[in-house]
């Protein structure tokens, strides 16, 4: 069976009509002769039909949320609503273009204006910019924002950023990004800050702090604010990672309990379909003194007639991205906030953080888990007890997981836990669903003691049994050889 | 409450399954103090029959590019999408899955983009591409970065051609990390190849090339080439319009070191600028210096072929303060859907949709420049699919009038500092019939 | 050429090895006298851009009933249909397959198809249900027909209230093959049992009653069944609104034999009235009588459950000129869409839908009768969801004087022979502003 | 795993969130209690979510086009654009109400009118009603059109209608349901219609005849015109099974070659889609003088406005849909032939004939094929050389073709073939895919030869394995017993 969409080609197939020229004319004409291409582009050529059996084949070797359960920490993995996906394909949202006149346009400026105000109020800050299009650009467009405060302010020697040494790639990425030096906090025993190590090293130097609350092992980091008050005691700013807004919303408002500037995902909490990798959308929401500095433009109003507002331009720290954001993006968590309310909002994180404990409970007697209490929306357990006793690694846990019709947790992160398994089952999920995950882990366990040649061999029923990893580096076979005509 | 799976029974049982009274004990962590007191101030819940109401009634307010005559490119293209595009992109199987990270049960994600990354390299020229980037302006500013990486000269040139918001965003990714942004000065539409000879040295690390640029405009890149690769040094960072290289020079043809571009235009819906996607290819030699995701081909432990993401040694998760970016979801489905898109259009199809692009964009500056008042910008710059026209009036003035009849005779160039010039795009999706009704009401706003 | 895949160079490659030097050999066997000369008389053809422009022009000249504030029903409803319905029904995996011929590859359609009758069953509280009728009106005919293969007897009565284009469909069903259809007349908008009682005897086959009727009305089935049952031979066919049956009696409670109805408020957007589906269930003495497909629980050769086609010597394919019916293709994704749509109501919703469906028509029939000039046709008659009203002008110049507004205030009776009367239908979807907005433009119209 | 929906159920989850009410009322006080459903009906209690993994879990046990090449023949497996699917979701069509005014329909009645008048060019009748929902059922109303034609004439007498022994089971079928008696003629050897047999039982009693052109072997009718002649003869009229229409269009006008009606099956030739049994559409076209006794309504115009025709109401045999027939199959009908166009309507006919022809020649050295002469878009190979020699069946040959990934060819029909495989690639497949087909078809020759006991356990890769029909009439278990609550 052709299994690249290459093998199908076929000279002089076609796999779309395109109208018949209405107007005369010659690219060689009309262009000049050394601009054109010489070698066509090759790309397939085949029939719509040969297209749809080739992609659909390729989807039926994904997991996805609607195959199972999907555990996959940090990440909140819930279920995407279907009436989301409905009402942004109408055409008055998906084929209007960025620069069209705003007296166009009145319906989508409306529903941004909500939005922010809607996250501004479910984080307690001041104003959120829904530019930035993912978590980490949150991040950096926040850390952008730390930067502009601070030059306002005249500071020269703000150059660090203090983070946890559970937190997330993507902190310590966009601090190098935005131009700040990190300096790694090691995290206490309770797998919280060490506010007494902390003191340590808030200098005037730091220009901020970032934390994910609940953090990496989803533990509220209940001293935020005296880490709050540390940072501010030296003019920096508290930055809150919100990957982990799931388990606050309608709890705690981040903005009134010390957070300066914050970042939502809308990918995780907001119920937008993470795409495979994305798009996502990473809105930045800041406390007052902030709103300046967000980027340009954010949406507003007078007597109801909305317009893109540029008016902070000169404070601002610019754009992160060519027009507004993910829109399209947007458009979904609106509808899943409208459709939640205040009460369905709250629902959402109890449920979440429900959900957890019960999954944690269950399969506490199975593995290790190092912080043995409560956890908000995700727990993180681990493999040691299966490595220790039977060589078995998070991995072949992850893998064998996947025979069962599960995807795996998020494995080896945080990095401050061996063997490290981090388990976001979200509220989408029923009791029954998290019954039927435990189970599997259970049985794992047992086959861990029992099979564990099982275990290493896993995954067997997969469409393609254990990937080579190491392999694919090592040939780096990134694009397919393509016969040239 | 919708999407949520428990009943008030089931919580129950959970919560005595896991020894607590009520929810409040399991967030006793949470500092009675910090919490909200009282209900957030929201709307209250609408029902899925409610929120359709409420989507409809706001549809109403805007007027799509479907019920009107639009013009309007500067970035974002109204290219056919055909149907079959969102038959895949819709399937759950692609659009609730995440990042391959599990690759056994991702072989879907991950072969698409392994082909995605094929079709980007055979559309530049280049020999490695990524997996997506967040836009074209934040996959040039990656691409400065790269650069740097590559070379450690912290310069970069940028002409006065490369689109303005790609230039705000390159300033905020490159400002405060001690990277020098240089304007290069334009003629007639075009980089002005004596002033950025005047401006090279050794100490620049690269040059940016958009091309079409911002105004439709090809550069002269085989005269540019040379000046920017003059020192041996100094990377050529090419920045297209993908649609475009089906018709003209791949990069490489250039010599081009790294190639980006906004992606949208190749299957994707408009939806007022987002989400778009930037496409990033190079060279090989810089693979390990490469932002973003990247697949390759492997075998299973049975020796099947399989895919996975490869030279993960680069990425965020695992290098952290030192990865080459701090990329992490990126804009997968959008690559899916230039993926099916490029499928389905084909070595011919996307050649006659640059092609029809270009003819009738020239047909329609033949006729607008020989209306009285109206001359192009640009007159002797070759253009693709996009031009500038000097306007007899305020371009907004045109725009005003022309919206009772649902005509976007363009991008009003005021944005940018002209008050009298509009920016004109034309896709295939247009006909005679669209541009001579365009024609004809420019004669008409002009006089009345 | 659109969905042709072969290319020229494959064309002459196939003809080569059929051994032929043109098309045109291969169909000699067609006399060249019988052969069209020229081209077909049709529009020349539209690529997706084009047919895309094409058809919204056409969208544009109707008024869909989500841009108006619309009352229609009269076997048409427009229920709340989730959007996750058509997530499943749009899958090519369900939709462009065909009859589950193959049991081993379509255990899909196959136990949908299962589950559905499943659910229909207990709606009704019947023992059996088929895969689906064309529509409710066929549903009745087949019925009528099903009923003389069991008792022979070939007359049935029909009262006039059942909906008048059902009674066409059954007539044209049932003429000229010696079936006698006998009028019951109504009295206060129902069915009068006295008359019944005196149309009654052994030859009578079987007797329908549709309730809610086609006024809306419910049918005094209890009062009325005894009298069909009298004779120990006559069978109960009840025609039903599935959604009804969420609040109103199963069928089974008063002993019907045969339960049709259309299923079309069930998940299925109205589409202009078409497809509808008819559902049919019976008691399992009949099953070897029933028309369609039916679909059963059995095992694979390792004794795995699964599904197949079952009873299948009653049809077509295999009785030929003796089958049960000729129905072949049915209507399949209807029932899909059917079953997925009960599957998300489930147990609590489908009440939740129809309880509000009859107290909001009951709080508009309440309004409107107290209006001047309006009055109740039948107000003795308890309803359902849909009522008749009578009023002061005829229904169509309300209506027409409604249209600038977009409200559709119901169906115009005159179709069916009453002048000054509107039949004004509601669903869940309806709200009070709407009815409340219907109500002060009645008053409006009537003056104006 | 739990298998069936209702396995699912939890009491008291929701699926969807209904409007609160804003209406007061209690259905008991409305309501007489004595309507008032004693029991619930228990369907199930799930998430949208579940409901989600259920269907889509499904669905993935099926065959459909878009997995493989789907040869049933009669059934016309044509590619179902994707186009179509999405322009019939327009709100303007799928929310509009079959009783709304006229002047709000003014755009559906226009491309019922446009297809009304298509498909009669087409098919070179008159006039065409598109209200018969399916095949058989335009086989029905076009046999009461027959009926009513000739009460019209004042016959009494007019109660058979002739059909060949190779004719598809709704045809006679059909005639039963309209009250005719069925002389069933026997084939002659060549596959035809035996025009000597035929003048034997044409007498006054016959009021019609029905064929099916090309046949369901596949062969052209050539005497078409002697056949009508004999009918026309005793003025019975001659009726069009048009199932194999995807080889005539373009190249034969039935109206114009001797047949008086005919229906249309818009889901095979025209590419809408099966459904998994249905929605189809069968429209039924008539010569002119028929054209009083088409159902009612037929679409007209009148200076551009379009309109509901009742006019002929007096003489029409009424309707056989309670409103107009499947609407959402006649737009997708719609929107094909517009993107085709006449040079692509006989494009399609013509490359539909090459295929068949082309698979017909690959697999004809391994299968016996009783006809040999070029087919039309289908032809019928047969199973007997499989049996005489290894017992090998065609169900065994059906079985083993879906485990290499096709659907099987329409099996044991037409009735007088012996173990028929009737197969009908259509124009949309390529000949790559045809050459595959070919390639399992001899594969399965051979190992007919080789290890015919891997037939007869075949399928193995399917979801279930051998399905047992006969154990589904024996237990009749056709409904799911549900847990009471
Ligand atoms: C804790 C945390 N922070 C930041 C991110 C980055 O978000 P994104 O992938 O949207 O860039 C993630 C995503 O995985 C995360 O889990
Ligand atoms: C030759 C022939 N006639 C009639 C029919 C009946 O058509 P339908 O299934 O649309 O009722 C079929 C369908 O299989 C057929 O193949």
């Amino acid at each position: 069976m052709a299994d690249m969409i290459f093998d199908l080609s076929v000279k002089g197939r076609r796999g779309v009509t395109l109208p018949k020229r209405d107007i005369e004319g010659e690219i060689h004409q009309i262009l000049p002769e050394k601009f054109i291409r010489k070698e066509a582009a090759e790309l397939p050529e085949v029939s719509e039909l040969d297209v749809m059996r080739h992609y659909i084949r390729l989807s039926h070797r994904n997991h996805f949320i609607e195959k199972g359960l999907y555990p996959l920490g940090s990440c909140t993995m819930k279920y995407n609503p279907k009436i989301n996906e409905a009402l942004v394909r109408h055409s008055c949202f998906n084929n209007i273009h960025p620069y069209q006149a705003i007296e166009t346009l009145q319906g989508t400026l409306e529903i941004l204006y909500e939005l922010q105000r809607d996250l501004s109020e479910i984080s307690g800050m001041a104003q959120v910019s829904l530019q930035p299009v993912a978590g980490a650009q949150g991040e950096f467009a926040g850390l952008k924002i730390i930067a502009a405060y601070h030059k306002g302010k005249g500071y020269t020697n703000k150059k660090k950023i203090i983070l946890p040494d559970s937190a997330h790639g993507t902190n310590p990425a966009s601090c190098t990004l935005a131009g700040y030096e990190v300096i790694e906090l090691p995290s206490r025993a309770d797998g919280r800050v060490d506010v007494e190590k902390l003191k340590e090293v808030v200098t005037d130097e730091v220009a901020g702090f970032m934390l994910t609350n609940p953090n990496t092992l989803g533990l509220f980091e209940s001293q935020i604010r005296e880490i709050s008050d540390l940072i501010h005691g030296v003019d920096g700013l508290v930055y809150l990672d919100g990957a982990n807004l799931n388990a606050l919303m309608g709890i705690v408002q981040p903005g009134k309990i010390g957070f300066d500037i914050l970042h939502f995902n809308l990918h995780k909490t907001f119920s937008t379909p993470h795409g495979g990798g994305g798009p996502g959308c990473g809105p930045v929401g800041v406390v007052k003194k902030l709103v300046p500095f967000l980027p340009v433009p954010l949406v507003d109003q007078t007597d109801g007639e909305f317009f893109l507002d540029y008016s902070h331009q000169e404070t601002s720290i610019g754009k992160v991205h060519t027009f507004y954001g993910n829109y399209a993006i947007m458009l979904r968590a609106y509808i899943y906030i409208k459709m939640l309310g205040p009460d369905g909002i709250r629902h959402i994180t109890e449920n979440a953080i429900i959900n957890a404990n019960y999954l944690m409970k269950l399969i506490a007697p199975y593995y290790h888990i190092e912080h043995q209490e409560y956890c908000m929306h995700e727990f993180v357990a681990d493999g040691t007890l299966q490595k220790k006793g039977h060589g078995i690694s998070t991995l072949d846990i992850a893998k064998r997981l996947l025979d069962k019709g599960f995807h795996a947790p998020t494995v080896y992160f945080p990095l401050i836990i061996n063997e490290a398994l981090m388990v976001e089952p979200t509220e989408t999920e029923s009791k029954q669903s998290i019954d039927s995950f435990a189970t599997a882990m259970i049985e794992i366990a047992e086959e861990t003691k029992k099979d564990p040649e099982l275990l290493r061999n896993a995954p067997l029923t997969t469409p393609v049994k254990r990937v080579d990893d190491a392999h694919a580096v090592k040939i780096l076979d990134i694009r397919y050889p393509i016969n040239r005509q | 409450m919708p999407y949520i799976a428990n009943t008030d029974a089931d919580r129950q049982q959970m919560l005595e399954a896991i020894g607590v009274k009520s929810f409040e004990d399991l967030i006793r962590a949470i500092p009675v103090e910090l919490r909200v007191k009282g209900d957030l101030d929201l709307d209250p819940a609408l029902s899925e029959i409610e929120i359709t109401r409420l989507i409809h009634e706001k549809t109403c307010k805007n007027i799509c590019t479907q019920a009107a005559n639009s013009f309007l490119g500067a970035g974002v293209y109204d290219h056919f999408v055909p149907a079959a595009v969102d038959t895949i992109i819709s399937r759950p199987e692609f659009f609730t899955a995440y990042t391959p990270y599990q690759a056994e049960v991702s072989q879907g994600t991950l072969q698409y983009i392994y082909e995605f990354q094929t079709m980007i390299c055979e559309l530049t020229g280049m020999e490695i591409a990524n997996a997506s980037m967040y836009d074209g302006a934040s996959a040039i500013a990656e691409a400065i970065l790269m650069a740097v990486r590559k070379n450690r000269l912290k310069k970069a040139i940028l002409p006065e051609s490369i689109h303005p918001e790609y230039v705000k965003v390159i300033r905020c990714y490159t400002e405060g990390i001690g990277i020098e942004l240089i304007t290069a000065p334009c003629a007639y539409g075009v980089i002005d190849p004596d002033a950025l000879e005047g401006l090279m040295n050794e100490t620049v690390g690269s040059v940016i090339i958009q091309t079409p640029n911002f105004w439709g405009n090809m550069e002269d890149v085989f005269a540019l080439e040379p000046i920017v690769h003059s020192n041996g040094k100094t990377l050529l960072i090419a920045a297209v319009d993908p649609i475009s290289l089906a018709v003209l020079n791949a990069p490489a043809e250039y010599k081009a070191d790294i190639v980006v571009g906004e992606g949208q235009a190749m299957g994707n819906s408009m939806y007022f600028g987002g989400p778009l996607f930037g496409f990033f290819a190079s060279k090989l030699d810089m693979a390990r210096q490469m932002p973003g995701r990247i697949v390759g081909g492997t075998v299973d432990h049975e020796g099947k072929r399989a895919f996975a993401l490869t030279l993960q040694a680069r990425e965020q998760h695992i290098r952290r303060d030192k990865a080459t970016s701090n990329i992490c979801s990126n804009q997968a489905l959008c690559a899916l859907a230039a993926t099916v898109w490029m499928s389905l259009m084909g070595r011919e199809g996307i050649r006659e949709i640059a092609i029809q692009s270009t003819i009738k964009a020239h047909y329609l500056a033949d006729r607008i420049k020989a209306l009285d008042g109206y001359s192009l910008a640009y007159p002797t710059a070759p253009f693709f699919k996009e031009f500038v026209v000097n306007t007899p009036i305020p371009a907004a003035k045109i725009i005003q009038r022309l919206l009772p009849r649902a005509l976007y005779p363009g991008v009003d160039m005021a944005r940018f500092g002209n008050d009298r010039q509009l920016m004109i795009a034309v896709t295939e999706k247009k006909n005679k019939k669209d541009m001579d009704a365009l024609v004809e009401t420019l004669v008409e706003v002009k006089n009345g």
